[in-house]
């Protein structure tokens, strides 16, 4: 199943469990969704609970907040999240902190979603990455899927949970197929925020990442196999709360870290994950310099040469873990 | 009671000329607007004393506007407003007590002390807020109203914001969207005529509030008089359950400054003391009490003095309070959930599912 | 030439009914839109052959609106628009191959193929782009013109967004500025009908765009008549000058998808067809040299077998054209300083100062 | 002289310099700014240079972009940070990112200034550190002056800085005065963007922090230095880009670090400095583990007790140290 349908299965399932939930967006209905996440809701839960919204990103999230504060479920797809900046203040000011403000007596129920990241060629202004912003922020849950299951199994809790949730897809991944175990297809499925999963174990090193390039870090990891450095990849799966138990636990075991991202290297996600290794006494498990794979710090250019260069590839991977490992490259 | 001068429409028709008002009805509304400027009064007396602390928004001048608002409506009517924000709280179910402990961050205010001057909620009357951003508050109404609409509940939102706050973009996003699906949503632009120190045509390019909404049909209430303000707020629930949004200017003056550390020099004291003088709600109602020989003026200096008892007492009681408990600052981050919090130090945190 | 029809108005007054064009000027609006609409379909072309990558929003359709546009102004005044751009960066100074070697990512385009097919500029002929994010290059173009009110420059600024656009509200923050300093700017909102599958009046509580400003004048060019558009322009330029702020809105229609990868299903062949047999801006225009024997059919036929030759050789050239140096990812974060750089990796960083 | 009249001078003088500098924002001008940071200079350069704006944030710092592409250098006055989010599409893909996007042709030499993080008992939505955010973003650059000769000389920099730049103050400091060199009193003087300062020296641990919390933490050396521990104290005055060469001399003296920070720990700025820290052969120079001193991760509560509370104190920067010297606290 691609990840695509997975999501939409996990909207699909959760509106059917439960009345409050709904979808609003830009072309979210009519059009079956920019990247056709949504489609097929329309057809079946009609308009009332699949919006199409004017393109005012600030006014329909703000909606979405205050419709959670009176009580319904509110799934709010933003395009993309680039596109989330003209929200921001609603999704931080409004949906995170009001329920802390209040002393615990306004809710807000509500996801925020949609594709965060570099699509293929679409520059600096449609290719950034939020995930260490939203992960800043104290009243929010970030999550961030990578497979199917992920993707269906972390939306699904994301719109159970009774506290907002910004949920980072990515464009390229929508298409691709992944294996479905029997009980992810089971409506009742949902897996755990705040869990990582070891993608892969391995003894020599701990590779951390998310999203996208977990599928380019497992790829690194077989290759290096061959050179007989046995990789464990870990999944974040969330970024806040963050999992640092089982990247701990790796660490422990392997006694080195690659961190792996493709937004930004400052102020980033690999920067909170070393910093919490360095602080605890994992800090003397450490075999080596802790690496960090990261998007180079420019904004995204469009040339599809520079684009390339500008995102971790394999390859990266491959030098960071051997360096780690101190082996030549 | 003659409501001729009252209004002016754009686009609607049908306020009424004139009304009927008991004298339970105006001396609860006077009482009301009373306890309010007391209030008021005491929490510019605890600023000064530094016990209330930060941003301070007084309403007095402006009592009026919510008085009057919360006698047409429903309390399963939505309310949000932005931070000007004390009485409003107080009239969707709050104390006295409970505005003041807020303010001075103790443990019985509504938000247990950690929202303070501009954070003060009752969700239990569907009340949002006390909101700290221009201007957001007004999506979030908007909102409210999409539930009612969806749940096909018979209730209206009120989104309030100030004449300062008019010209933010997300009030006409918003805007957009309640015609676009006739939501029952009132627009409420309280304007005081300034937004901080900026008079409202050095800030606003059109200062008819009313017709700001261009294809929502609006009323402004041009007077003070809180009877014109209920008037105003019947028709407008009526519209906005049968056809949609509708916008509401209410002039209205404030005679503090913006909030505690205004020097107040972008407007002369004689402009204060003139709409203190001429255009004061309270006097206003306590007139329409007198001429109509509805209360002597024995029976009101009587009430004048009950309320001061009252809100003073109720100012102690505030005072008495304790401040919250320590661990409050790692409650409330989310519902139903206790998670890791990072303390100062790391040693400091709070591990996630610790009991509180 | 009769322009009657034309224009509807909002408070202003004093649109042309009528003007001249001689056949140089007709053949030349002729020509450019045609090389446009050539472009912009090799440009078609190039993206199914997976040359272009991401988006490309073409044009095709709306050629009067820049053409006509470009006819009233001045090279000083500047212009912003958003992703749909290729034309405005053509008419700015750029030429096709500059355009498509842009679109190809390479080296010769505007931003070296740094940009794209949204991201175009002209700083030099005071064209700044090319903007991704709905809304946003109106205020920008708004900032145009303060400076030039500001250097007291005889220009103005054109701010054009889409139908669908016109409902963000930084656009209203915008006009509201503009009008309250009486910034010569042209707000230009050109209605295609949609905003890529949403019809306007599913977007827009209401679809009159060029009343919108409320309290800023506006006109709307309800056809596509090249120089409806430019007598539109030449009279909002002066309005803009002397008086501040216009509104104008172009009807106008798109042929092709939102971007490449819309199947279209939110509108019928037929009505796609109808505008391009009825109200295509180049048969219009076209129909205009011919029935007024400024042209015949031969020179036109030669016109644009012309313009195809030249179009598909600039075509040519632009796909010969190399990628970017690889350095140039690293280029240009800052002016007149090359900072530290982080690499993918901490080892591939460009240290401060290291030339590129 | 205070913070505040140490930024006056800079506009100020920077003003009388470039005809083209200029200053927007809410009650700028006639109201002599919210926190009287512009005090007198409508008087002097009138209303067409100080420029009062409408509440309307996203619309004024949009003009000030397009204005900076035009050619004008703008100070664009944010009240406060907390509401340049309404604003930040224009920070982040406006300001700084068109540059590069435009192949280096489109100029915007811009300044976003205003107060920063936390003032006092201004509650959750008033009390935002933005400095992690900004840093994250290529093609700005951040500056956090703590002193007057920081403001004074940090916001000139910014201002003749042909790049757009945040400058992020705070409203505490306002008032505070410091020193001003003879040096600093002149119209010439400017601080570079990207070195930080050593404001203590000290040789058994490295504390490196920011704004407000520069001062706190000398007052932490000074009773440390009665228990005979020597702490260097850096003051980072630029966010972005960070002057690593300064800290990691100094760990490498110290070889212990403490980093000091207000604003939210995830994703934060110590986590950043960190990070480079162990990815680095600094690394091999600590002899403790890296301690983060932040505010707790909790939106900013109102009442007095719970502030105070939720902000790293002087003893928490003890505490820390003394961690990391291996002493009994
Ligand atoms: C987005 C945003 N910008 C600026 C401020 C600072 N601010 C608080 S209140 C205010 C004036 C608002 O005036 P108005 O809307 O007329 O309301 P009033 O205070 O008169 O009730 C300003 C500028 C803010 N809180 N939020
Ligand atoms: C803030 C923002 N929201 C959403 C998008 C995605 N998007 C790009 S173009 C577009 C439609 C815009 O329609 P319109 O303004 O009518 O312009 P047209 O494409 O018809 O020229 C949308 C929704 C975006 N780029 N930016
Ligand atoms: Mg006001
Ligand atoms: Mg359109």
């Amino acid at each position: 199943m691609p990840v695509r349908e997975a999501l939409c299965a996990a909207i699909d399932e959760e509106m059917e469990k439960d009345p409050t939930v709904f979808v609003m967006g830009e072309e979210v209905a009519q059009y079956q969704g920019a990247y056709k996440v949504t489609k097929g809701l329309l057809q079946k839960f009609g308009p009332e609970r699949v919006r199409d919204t004017p393109i005012t990103e600030s006014g329909f999230a703000g909606l979405g907040v205050g419709a959670a504060f009176a009580g319904m479920k509110p799934i709010v797809e933003f395009m993309t999240f680039n596109f989330s900046m003209q929200a921001i203040d609603h999704v931080v000011n409004g949906a995170a902190k009001t329920h802390y403000m209040s002393g615990g007596t306004v809710k807000c129920p509500i996801v925020f979603r949609g594709p965060n990241g570099a699509a293929a060629g679409v520059a600096a202004q449609h290719s950034q990455c939020f995930a260490s912003w939203y992960g800043h922020i104290p009243g929010l849950k970030v999550v961030c899927p990578w497979s199917s299951e992920d993707a269906k199994g972390l939306l699904k809790a994301a719109i159970r949970d009774p506290n907002p949730v910004v949920c980072l897809e990515n464009e390229l991944l929508y298409g691709v197929e992944f294996p479905m175990s029997a009980e992810a297809m089971s409506s009742e499925f949902v897996l755990p925020i705040g869990k990582a999963k070891v993608e892969r174990e391995g003894t020599n090193v701990t590779i951390v990442t998310f999203s996208r390039l977990v599928g380019v870090a497992l790829k690194a990891a077989e290759t290096l196999a061959q050179e007989g450095i046995n990789a464990e990849v870990i999944n974040l799966r969330t970024i806040r709360p963050l999992d640092f138990d089982t990247i701990a636990s790796s660490v422990r075991k392997t006694n080195r870290l690659v961190t792996v991202e493709e937004g930004w290297p400052m102020y980033g996600v690999g920067a909170e994950i070393a910093a919490q290794i360095v602080e605890t006494d994992t800090f003397d498990f450490l075999d080596a310099p802790i690496e960090r794979v990261t998007g180079v710090d420019v904004p995204m250019p469009y040339a599809e040469n520079l684009e390339k260069l500008a995102l971790p590839q394999e390859q990266n991977i491959i030098n960071a873990v051997k360096r780690a490992c101190y082996r030549k490259a | 009671f003659d409501l001729t001068a009252s209004f002016k429409l754009y686009e609607c028709a049908g306020l009424p000329t004139s009304t009927t008002a008991t004298k339970e009805e105006l001396t609860s509304y006077l009482r009301t607007m009373l306890v309010c400027r007391r209030m008021e009064t005491n929490a510019d007396t605890l600023y000064k004393a530094k016990m209330i602390r930060g941003f301070c928004h007084l309403y007095v001048g402006q009592e009026a506007c919510v008085v009057g608002m919360e006698a047409a409506l429903r309390r399963e009517d939505g309310v949000i407003t932005a931070y000007r924000n004390h009485c409003h709280q107080l009239l969707r179910g709050d104390t006295v007590e409970g505005v003041l402990a807020e303010l001075l961050g103790r443990r019985g205010g509504s938000a247990k002390g950690k929202g303070g001057s501009m954070h003060m909620y009752n969700e239990k009357f569907n009340y949002y807020g006390g909101n700290g951003i221009v201007g957001a508050q007004v999506p979030y109404g908007t909102g409210l109203a999409l539930k009612y609409k969806m749940s096909k509940e018979d209730r209206v939102a009120i989104a309030a914001y100030g004449d300062g706050a008019a010209n933010q973009g997300q009030i006409f996003e918003a805007m957009n969207m309640a015609q676009l699906w006739q939501l029952p949503v009132i627009y409420v632009c309280e304007n005081n005529h300034y937004g901080m120190g900026t008079a409202v045509n050095r800030a606003s390019a059109s200062t008819e509030f009313y017709k700001r909404g261009q294809y929502i049909p609006g009323v402004k209430v041009g007077s003070r008089d809180v009877l014109a303000v209920r008037e105003a707020f019947k028709y407008a629930r009526t519209h906005a359950l049968q056809k949609g949004p509708i916008v509401l200017e209410l002039d209205t003056y404030r005679y503090y400054g913006h909030s505690m550390s205004d020097p107040g020099l972008y407007r002369s004291r004689d402009e204060i003391s003139n709409w203190r003088s001429n255009n004061d709600p309270i006097t206003l109602c306590r007139n329409l009490l007198l001429t109509n020989n509805l209360s002597t003026e024995d029976e009101l200096k009587a009430l004048e003095k009950e309320v001061r008892v009252e809100v003073d007492e109720a100012t102690e009681r505030a005072k008495a309070q304790p401040q919250p408990e320590t661990a409050e600052v790692y409650r409330d981050i989310f519902q139903k959930e206790i998670p890791f919090i990072r303390g100062i130090e790391l040693q400091t945190s709070v591990q996630a599912g610790q009991p509180l």
